[in-house]
């Protein structure tokens, strides 16, 4: 029952597929052990008609939405809310409007507090993308700002960024 | 006397001198006073900052009624000097209750911090974008922030208000609840022979001082040979 | 059955709490039938000891995980908004809190020292905002709390915020 919390939750919250291995040494259980917990909480997922499974292979697992969902919701329009961004959100957009390609690191660097969940946040709006990795041990990943960030500003391109003042370092100057 | 009961009662006197200067002051202060000494008294200090601070302001107005009363007393001044004690006294509490306050908003911070909320942003995008909100940006304050988020970073002065100089309390509180998690009861002795150094331990005391605030653990002396028990506070 | 799954999979993928209203737009249901799915799929993943639960209230849901396995979570939980905030920044949260709109002006002189880079910390943690100007000479800024400090503090609406004695002012009689 516990190990079945733990898996549930963990996965609710990770941020994509978690290894196996990890579950393997948390619950201190073997391979086959841990199949047998997943296919649970799958069964009990579809008998309950949840609209997410866990989807999961001989390396990793994850919670995923089913398939016919898209489905449901193509007739529907939904109702859009205008929504401006938070502090820590445009905060984080500014950083990695001026310094991109910049790794989250830097950003967190920049802003005195750790910015993942912002980058996310920015990432799931499209306004900022994944746009390659930094060549130094662990690949970084790089984030740069999209087209609809530029539509959304109003900016025709990133040189029409306003110059932020003698402390503003250049994109070149970047890393 | 209890405690909550020794407070309420300083402030209904005071308030009682501050309205009616001339109350007949018969109460005998240094009986309440002297009950400063009960022994759980003293060991709530903020209660017992409390109680100095009602009990000296009591004694003030006293002093003065016994002083003989000129009749020329400008009692407009008086007046005005009563009030402006009042509203010191009212911003002083005030302060202090949003002190307290604070302390009681982290702690459910951090009691809500325990549920983690959904979000499995990389399923978005090719699923459905978060149907309910459409995001906008405004320039101006786009460049706003931009400006001073920079200036922040590249100005010295602009890096105190992230205020690393000051300990990190939710660090420091949690190593010593992992601590305390740990082992059921422990002291503070036990944990402070852990550490290499003073300024360690004292951190470790620092640290204890807010997880008994906001209400993580209870501690508890006997006396002053005893040791300091530490035990993990599982009321609500 | 279609209901559940829209739910379940909506709060998966949401980035934080979903307005009642939505849900009752988009499913054509209203409050009391909503309130009875969420009660439902509550009951399925108690039932079956899953880690996480939905959490609503009168106005938003929200897929969560239980409070009671934290600790296995250490690993994959983001860091607190509390991370880095001292004592003085939470004292300044309590006065913006009670006080809201409230100037810096009048935060430090209740605090009884300059508050500046306390509210720029609460601000860049996302818990205060810039909610507007006071319409005196000078235009000074007025700071409120945000969305995310009654989701973080778990409070349904300001008005929640328990009262604390005869000393205070009543947010109404600010200014």
């Amino acid at each position: 029952m516990k190990n079945k919390k733990i898996i549930t939750a963990t996965l609710l919250v990770s941020d994509g597929p978690v290894q196996n291995s990890y579950f393997e040494e948390l619950l201190e259980i073997d391979g086959n052990k841990l199949f047998k917990l997943f296919d649970e909480i799958n069964n009990d997922l579809t008998t309950l008609g949840f609209g997410f499974y866990l989807r999961f292979d001989s390396m990793k697992s994850d919670l995923v939405t089913v398939n016919d969902i898209p489905k449901y919701l193509d007739s529907i329009k939904p109702p859009s809310v205008l929504k401006g961004l938070s502090t820590p959100a445009l905060e984080t957009l500014a950083i990695i409007a001026y310094e991109q390609p910049v790794t989250k690191l830097k950003v967190s660097e920049i802003r005195g507090v750790e910015s993942e969940s912002s980058i996310k946040t920015l990432e799931s709006r499209g306004l900022v993308y994944k746009s390659g990795e930094l060549d130094v041990p662990g690949s970084p990943i790089l984030y740069s700002t999209t087209d609809d960030f530029l539509e959304k500003t109003g900016f025709e391109s990133l040189n029409d960024l306003p110059t932020i003042g003698e402390y503003f370092s250049s994109p070149s100057e970047e890393e | 006397m209890d405690l909550n009961d020794l407070i309420s009662n300083l402030k209904s006197l005071l308030i009682d001198f501050s309205d009616n200067k001339n109350n007949d002051l018969n109460t005998n202060l240094l009986n309440l006073f002297s009950s400063l000494n009960v022994e759980n008294v003293r060991k709530d200090i903020d209660s017992f900052s409390e109680i100095i601070l009602l009990v000296a302001s009591l004694f003030e107005l006293k002093a003065k009624s016994l002083l003989p009363q000129n009749e020329d007393v400008d009692w407009i001044d008086e007046i005005q000097l009563i009030k402006d004690k009042d509203l010191a006294f009212a911003r002083l509490l005030q302060f202090k209750a949003f002190s307290e306050v604070g302390i009681a908003l982290a702690s459910r911070i951090r009691e809500n911090e325990m549920s983690i909320s959904a979000f499995k942003y990389y399923q978005t995008l090719n699923l459905f974008s978060k149907p309910d909100i459409e995001i906008t940006i405004d320039k101006k304050i786009f460049q706003e922030t931009a400006e001073e988020v920079f200036i922040r970073y590249k100005s010295i002065k602009g890096f105190d208000h992230i205020e690393y100089d000051l300990p990190d309390i939710d660090e420091a509180i949690n190593s010593l609840m992992s601590n305390v998690d740990k082992r059921l009861n422990t002291s503070f002795e036990e944990l402070a022979s852990e550490v290499d150094t003073s300024e360690q331990a004292v951190a470790i005391f620092l640290a204890l001082l807010e997880a008994i605030r906001w209400g993580f653990v209870k501690a508890e002396q006997v006396n002053n040979n005893e040791l300091i028990k530490i035990e993990k506070n599982y009321e609500e």
